[in-house]
């Protein structure tokens, strides 16, 4: 079987300017620190970053806010994170962040519907609102519903609570979040984990993700410091 | 301005039952868990993938891995689960949601409800609003009436839409009101304030209830 | 809180000549043989069934194709149990069995989204096929798609490995199936339990289906004896 | 006959390479993973819920709760996982399985399949056989050549589809075809069939390539 354990340098090798990449997490409990830390030092710009969220300053998604490496922020919610009203109003294009805000739960369900191979979905989430600008309305059983599409990125940074060495993982508590359906939809796709174990360690019952989507595991990912 | 907080939250608190599924936005909306009457035990829905959720955690006591969503180290009750994203608002849409509380920008007697953005001013994003308002079974709106005196109860709301008619009753420090076919009935007025307060308060029609009632602390 | 365990005449005495009630399992694995016994012995009769298939005669849905209990059968696979093939094609009006055949992971998915409030989705299983008869056909990303609606039931009956006095369930190996769809889908919601545990001796980061869903849950399930 | 399934689940298994996701149907397919060589390790999906499927359980020691989409008693690998049905053909549906092979009733020159049922006789359902072709990167077909002498790989099908122009490969006792916008390729012929044999076995026309090889055993 191939060696999927790396380090976080080798891990996002692929990752280059203009990459459009998955970050799991939820106001950045979920979220891998340990490869975003790997990318703000890598440098790669002018990213589209598809996350629940930025993040606070200095954690998450938060950093990449930070340090001008997003072009384009597909998110739910930026309003915790200040430097993001701050990089969208600049008039300096270098600077310039273009923010795109999804319903969360369309957030979440387009990211499934790319991985489940479904064309889209019928959501009566938005219907009537700026949301719905642009997109076909389509009426079901009586009811109005907005076509929503599926949603892909180049790569998924994802964080495991616990990892096999295959790539199954299984995440705690409230940092599943979005990582199950980033890592079905991404091309390659990585897991910054806090534990690796054995292969046949995680009882098969309580898998989440299936290794088959994991393409490489980096160790060392750590609790956050209160 | 905390009494009045802690009026809204009372009141809203009676409007949950027993083994309610139940999801409270930030702010106002989280401290109704604090009054619920003793008999009554809700399950509170976190939407970033908890069925159960409990009080904020101690300090010095958090699990870095448990947060609500409104980003606080949180604790969980017995009998709780977590799950991802997807399940977490397939519940929500899904209509399994007994009731949400969500503050507002604005409301009108259509039922039309503005919470989640001020163009040009306030960039925040809907994060699950959207989705909450749309799925739950019912849908509360705790708030203040008055915007610093501006306001918010509306004809036609001018900010952008969070959802169209998605409103069932709103909870303010001064009275209950409903969101009918007809246009916001209100039922409940509180002691503190006249008729015409409450109307000078509120920019669109109020129809009062025939069997209208004081609203209690 | 409410009492959810009850027996099983008890948990489907809401069950009326007419229910639709949609059946957990995959050729019987997963399905819960103590609530279809009971569905015998009480002899509603015109239901709607919506099953992954037809069982084999003498287990799972198929003593409710035996008991002549069926009139319409929804399901994926029907090849293992010949007693379809005979009751679909008999002259008796009182003995005949529609059965409408749907792809398994459209059947699959048209349940998870009337869980998931969803009203209905693009998929491209069944394109030009006689399963996209009657159907709209769209477009998206140049690519055909079958808009499916969304499927719900009166009833589900589940079979749950472990269930808690909540209704939190966990299922074994391949018993998983279709139940956890089906629990958001359903009015009434019974879970036929292997076993029953204290409320909180799942681990919440294992449990599949939330007590929410669950009505009733019955006790005493077996597993099959080969 | 054993021999020829031998043969044909032998050259499938060749087009499988280690690490592959893979659903096998239900009969011959099943046969292909006995045929591995032994560098090559595969990931066999079950789609009623299995991710890295083991042989079928020893008698005595099955366990009740582990079927595979036969309804036979498995086993797992290590490593392997559960999941529910939804999960299941999003894997099959989202292009996550490599591979999956599968008998056929017809095939045609658009790589058209038909394989779940002769109206008025067969009635079988589809169970998981229109998502698995539908979504799986590469769909072989593995078949004896005709059905009692009557042609199975034709210029059209005329049973109903299982889907439209989703065929990859052909695999049979006599040869091995690959299906290109131009029409059928064959790529191998068994040494037991001449080209004429072969050709008069078809209900359409085969085109030779340039670089035909021998079908081994």
């Amino acid at each position: 079987m191939k060696n999927k354990i790396m380090t976080a340098e080798e891990a996002i090798a692929g990752i280059k300017d203009g990459s459009s990449i998955m970050v799991g997490g939820f106001m950045a409990c979920g979220t891998p620190e340990i490869l975003i830390d790997a990318l703000v030092e890598k440098g790669a710009k002018d990213l589209t970053i598809i996350c629940n969220d930025a993040g606070v300053p200095g954690r998450g998604v938060g950093k990449l806010i930070t340090s001008g490496q997003v072009k384009t922020l597909i998110a739910s919610h930026v309003g915790l994170n200040p430097e993001v009203a701050q990089r969208m109003n600049t008039e300096d294009p270098r600077e310039k962040l273009e923010c795109i805000l999804v319903p969360q739960g369309t957030l979440a369900e387009r990211i499934r519907a790319y991985g489940a191979g479904l064309g889209g979905f019928l959501t009566p989430t938005g219907v009537g609102t700026i949301v719905a600008e642009g997109k076909q309305v389509i009426n079901a059983g009586g009811k109005d519903y907005l076509l929503e599409e599926p949603l892909k990125a180049d790569f998924a940074l994802l964080r495991g609570s616990v990892t096999d060495k295959f790539g199954n993982t299984t995440y705690n508590g409230t940092t599943r979040t979005f990582n199950p359906m980033m890592a079905t939809a991404a091309d390659y796709v990585i897991v910054g984990a806090c534990e690796i174990v054995e292969i046949g360690d995680i009882d098969p019952n309580n898998v989440v993700t299936s290794g088959i989507f994991v393409d490489a595991i980096v160790g060392g990912e750590k609790p956050w410091q209160i | 301005m905390a009494d009045l907080k802690a009026r809204i939250a009372t009141r809203v608190a009676k409007e949950l039952k027993d083994g309610d599924v139940v999801n409270l936005g930030i702010g106002l909306p989280t401290k109704v868990a604090n009054y619920l009457p003793g008999d009554v035990h809700i399950i509170l829905q976190s939407e970033n993938g908890i069925m159960g959720m409990g009080p904020a955690a101690e300090e010095g006591k958090e699990d870095v891995d448990i947060i609500n969503a409104g980003a606080q180290y949180v604790t969980i009750n017995i009998g709780a689960m977590y799950f991802d994203s997807a399940t977490s608002f397939g519940i929500i849409r899904g209509g399994h949601v007994d009731a949400t509380v969500l503050g507002a920008l604005q409301v009108d007697k259509h039922g039309n409800l503005a919470n989640w953005i001020v163009p040009g001013k306030m960039v925040s994003g809907m994060g699950g609003a959207m989705d909450l308002v749309v799925g739950a079974k019912k849908v509360i709106i705790s708030m203040l009436h008055t915007q610093k005196g501006a306001h918010k109860i509306l004809d036609e709301c001018t900010l952008p839409y969070t959802a169209i008619k998605v409103v069932d009753m709103i909870v303010t420090e001064m009275g209950v009101m409903e969101v009918t076919d007809e246009g916001i009935v209100l039922k409940e007025l509180h002691p503190d304030f006249t008729l015409d307060e409450i109307k000078e308060a509120t920019g669109c029609r109020l129809i009062i209830s025939p069997d209208l009632k004081p609203m209690e602390d």
